[in-house]
């Protein structure tokens, strides 16, 4: 039986629904020196910003009980050396390349946007996804993402920047996620994202001070699977616009947790750095697990939870 | 294609804690320069989560030894501290190592008729062994200057005959007393001819040798380490401080390898 | 140099630090037949209702990457049985036996205390744990635990209903969880404990539904130790009462980074299952780890974080 | 005290994945009964986190064998199916198994002159092979029945010369063809005496020996399984659905024995 893995997110289509989350695959060249990117449906991007952002301080990860910490700081060249040095590089790449675009507030998440907009004649972004999720990212001492209100408001600036795909990407850090997602759809986002990394902390009991200069940084990795499936659970619920879910993906089987509780597409994050190949080898899992189960499409996925 | 399934050749005690692995190399796979780096998966399980990386401490190709099919020999020499590498050193030959590697970049080839003065302390041995023996069979005449806390702790390293080696242990139970900044120190003092120092170890040992390179107006590279995520440049984890406006660079790509005029010290 | 391992709260001091967590040690009794319980500072019992509770349906438990998701469901005999059968029990325990109190609003919380209060004359009970963090209970959809008015107006009234300690137990599931410790404070608790477990959810994949009939469960064990010391640095940073860290804690050295982020006791949950010995064991981790770093009471763990 | 390191004497494969394992208890901790189990500390690191149950297969009393000092011989039978049991496969002997037990409540002792008939399926082999053999020293006469899917399935064991073994294979490779609770209902139907049934197995089956049981007018007792925290009564997780007025009982300390009847069959 064919699958059809593909999803509509939109008013586009992608071709695979498996990609590589932000932040863990560079912009596709560093990995691609080095293995084939086929197979992967999409990039998305480590974050861009309005300006450079050299990062943290070091170190700026640390293993945890099956999970990942980091604390890297938005490090990015910024959204001009962003559309000089990466950008050209993209159409070459055999998946779509989303763009993870992250900012301190919403005008300017808007203006990152509309700048890329405007530097990419020949449509190398496929879209955008906007990062509220980041914990630096402070409106009034609160995360924006974990603010409704602003949360609607960035996607509706951004939406108005752009007739892309913008997929808004949630922070799990919040106390109902499901709000804070209905809040991006409203804006009139096109898909939601979740999760963004969860807070967490560990201290290095030898020195008696954060292992992280940072303090707390965001946990990533095997730890946080629940958690991811259980938010994507709850925002597909909420929202009727596609969901994407990532968070502690090691495998087709976690990655098939993830579509049955209602996602339309999955990210692999932090099981790149474990296996750079893993996510063509997750998309293959996916298929044949379809096939064993009569599973046509994503939608399919979906009837089983009620 | 840098990720391959190794086989486990061989997997020895050197010297306290310290265990040096021999596993094969695939034709197909770049050979590795000194300095280059891989990562091990080390678990199928999530605990412990990522892979490790470690330096190559040797490498015979495949033309210089029998094996059908040919293969090469890659090794590398760890200390046994944590999780990973107590996992490594349960490994037997026959067992599977997932490597992903060559990595990075490795230490630059010293000016002709230059003596290279190359200084390894801790879980910096492989590497600088592997530079020794590289430049010793390139016609250098090198001096490897190896420092431990103690006697036992002083791995066994097979060295080129061509690689002068001296050792230094913090209490004197073998060789010279005296950390091998000392060492170096004093060998700059009685050894004549272009000096160039090649160092890798713990950080304050890369500082030290790199204020007596510039003591001595001498050209010093030194060996990075940070914990590190994807080992290919994508992470942006590796992070160490550099004399550039960006302020830091990857230790997995500009890197392992430094001049040490280029690391902000802190 | 002698280590002095006790924590004041609410006017009465526990000798040992290290307490056993609600859920995990059942009433003591359980583990006392086949285990000596002296060297555990504190038991707080499972969860005591208005009402005996079956439980959830089974099965209950399931492993996650380095975590175990349950739903038990509150399963207990009621403040009842409670009082004829396990009180008269905690006399003869080596330990301090605080009663983990759940209901589902802020007055029932103050009438199973209170009935609590009334029937144990002799003080079997060192004091209350007050489980407003429980996911099932409710206060117009969202968790009573997630609302610092909620919090506040049930520490109010039970701190009404007896002059024992009262610790207020505080979910990890919110937005700002410092927010509610402060709010736990202004009600009158003498300290607050954190975490409780984090929202979580598996699926059979096989099946086709979560591996729990309730859908989603509570994450527990070494997974969520990062999201714990982060909370407890958080809500030590907010209050000036004593925090009791758990979530996650395995080793001495899991319970000093609690110690380190600011609590002033912990609790071990999870690990209990793995090695039922455990918590003695840590408390001699601690005092090791004290004595190799000149540190004679737990205040000497908080002046190194600043 | 029922915490203890027991060493692995033996670690057999006895089936396609069924292990037999052999490990060494001290005198010191009470000896198991039929039906009762242990928990098994399968790893040091976090994954697999939980120790894992398993049900007694059989047990040689110190005084039974010469060991010096004295220990006793424990016995489990488990199937290689998951991360732990995968673990517990790879152990060799010499190694130490983290073992608390024996836990929960075995099966009863039949009534006098009755024929016990036990029947076991899957990961049920273990505790009815105990129990036959338990029986057959005491003097009874016990039928087992063991079933399979297939002959490479069916565990190689051990039972005592007074058992009557016999055996079936879904698919007829091996002994009759069918399941074992047809096989039970064809041995109703010829064995007379005062029956009693002692079942262990999957939950089907159990079911469907309680029903046999029911139909027949004859007492069964059942061994339960659910997923367990703590093993000792502690966290109610391993609840299994009663007909008593709490609604549930728990595996781990009512159990995992209870009489069919007591069990609220879905
Ligand atoms: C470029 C490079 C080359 C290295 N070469 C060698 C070598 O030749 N021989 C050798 O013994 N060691 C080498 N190391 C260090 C080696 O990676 C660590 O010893 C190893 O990761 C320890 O793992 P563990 O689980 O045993 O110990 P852990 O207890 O996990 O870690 C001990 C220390 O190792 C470091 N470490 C842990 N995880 C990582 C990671 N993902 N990346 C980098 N460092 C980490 C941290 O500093 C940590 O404090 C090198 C590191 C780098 C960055
Ligand atoms: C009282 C009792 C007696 C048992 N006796 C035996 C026996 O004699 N031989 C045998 O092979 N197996 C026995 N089991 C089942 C055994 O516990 C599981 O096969 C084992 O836990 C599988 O672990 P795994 O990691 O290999 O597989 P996993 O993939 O982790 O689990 C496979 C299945 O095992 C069960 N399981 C997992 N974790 C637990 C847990 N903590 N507690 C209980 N069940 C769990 C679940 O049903 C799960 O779906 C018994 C279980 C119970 C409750
Ligand atoms: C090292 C690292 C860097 C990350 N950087 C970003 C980022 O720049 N923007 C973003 O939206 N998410 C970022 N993330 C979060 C991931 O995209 C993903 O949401 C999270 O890691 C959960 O997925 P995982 O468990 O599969 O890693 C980063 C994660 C890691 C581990
Ligand atoms: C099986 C189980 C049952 C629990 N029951 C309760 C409970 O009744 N009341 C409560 O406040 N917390 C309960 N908890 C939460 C624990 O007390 C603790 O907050 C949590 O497990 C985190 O600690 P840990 O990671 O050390 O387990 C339970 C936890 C587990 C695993
Ligand atoms: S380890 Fe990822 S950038 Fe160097
Ligand atoms: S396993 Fe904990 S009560 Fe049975």
């Amino acid at each position: 039986m064919g699958v059809d893995l593909s999803v509509a997110i939109g008013g586009r289509t992608l071709e695979n629904l498996v990609g590589v989350a932000s932040g863990t695959y560079g912009y596709g060249s560093e990995y691609e020196e080095h293995l084939d990117l086929t197979g992967i449906g999409a990039l998305y991007t480590k974050a861009v910003t309005m300006h450079p952002r050299p990062g943290n301080d070091v170190p700026r990860i640390v293993e945890t009980p099956a999970g990942l910490l980091n604390s890297i700081g938005l490090a990015n060249v910024g959204r001009e050396r962003f559309v000089e040095e990466k950008l050209p590089g993209f159409a070459a790449l055999p998946c779509a390349v989303i763009a993870n675009v992250a900012a301190d507030f919403p005008e300017e998440y808007a203006e990152v946007t509309a700048y890329l907009e405007a530097h990419d004649p020949n449509g190398a972004l496929w879209g955008y996804e906007i990062n509220v999720s980041c914990p630096n990212v402070k409106a009034g001492g609160v995360a924006l993402g974990a603010v409704p209100r602003q949360v609607e408001l960035t996607a509706r600036l951004v939406r108005e920047a752009t007739d892309r795909p913008i997929i808004v990407k949630l922070t799990p850090n919040v106390t109902d996620i499901a709000e804070i997602g209905r809040a991006a759809e409203a804006g009139g986002a096109d898909a939601v994202s979740c999760i963004n990394t969860v807070v967490g902390m560990i201290i290095d009991v030898e020195a008696r001070r954060p292992v992280l200069p940072a303090g707390t940084g965001g946990l990533s990795g095997p730890a946080i699977l629940p958690i991811g499936v259980a938010a994507t659970y709850r925002v597909s619920r909420a929202v009727s616009i596609p969901v994407i879910g990532m968070g502690g993906i090691m495998s087709a089987q976690d990655a098939i947790q993830y579509l049955l509780a209602g996602a339309s597409a999955v990210q692999v994050g932090t099981a790149n750095f474990v296996d750079p190949r893993i996510a063509p080898g997750i998309r293959d899992g996916i298929v044949a697990y379809a096939q064993r189960h009569n599973l046509a499409s994503v939608s399919d996925f979906h009837s089983l939870l009620g | 294609m840098p990720l391959f399934d190794g086989r486990v050749l061989a997997n020895t005690e050197i010297a306290s804690d310290y265990y040096q692995m021999d596993f094969s190399w695939p034709t197909d796979v770049r050979a590795p320069s000194p300095g280059q780096f891989l990562t091990v998966r080390v678990s199928r399980t999530a605990v412990p989560l990522l892979r490790r990386p470690f330096g190559i401490s040797g490498f015979i190709p495949a033309e210089s030894h029998p094996a059908d099919p040919p293969e090469a020999i890659a090794s590398m020499i760890y200390w046994r501290r944590g999780p990973a590498t107590a996992l490594l050193a349960g490994l037997e030959p026959g067992d599977t190592l997932g490597v992903m590697g060559p990595l990075g970049v490795g230490f630059p080839a010293p000016e002709p008729f230059s003596v290279p003065i190359l200084i390894a302390g801790g879980v910096g041995v492989g590497p600088i062994l592997f530079l020794a023996n590289t430049l010793a069979a390139a016609g250098y005449a090198p001096l490897l200057l190896l420092g431990a806390r103690t006697a036992s702790s002083m791995p066994r390293v097979n060295a080129h005959h061509h690689v002068q080696v001296r050792r230094s242990t913090d209490d004197g139970s073998l060789g010279f007393r005296g950390t091998a900044i000392d060492l170096l120190e004093q060998t700059i003092g009685v050894v004549s001819g272009r000096l160039e120092i090649f160092c890798c170890g713990p950080e304050a040992m890369l500082r030290a040798a790199h204020e007596c390179a510039v003591r001595h107006g001498l050209p010093a590279w030194v060996a990075m380490e940070q914990t590190m995520g994807c080992g290919v440049g994508a992470c942006m984890a590796c992070a160490v401080r550099v004399n550039r406006p960006e302020r830091y660079a990857r230790v997995c790509t500009e890197g392992p390898v430094f001049r040490s005029t280029e690391i902000a010290w802190e």
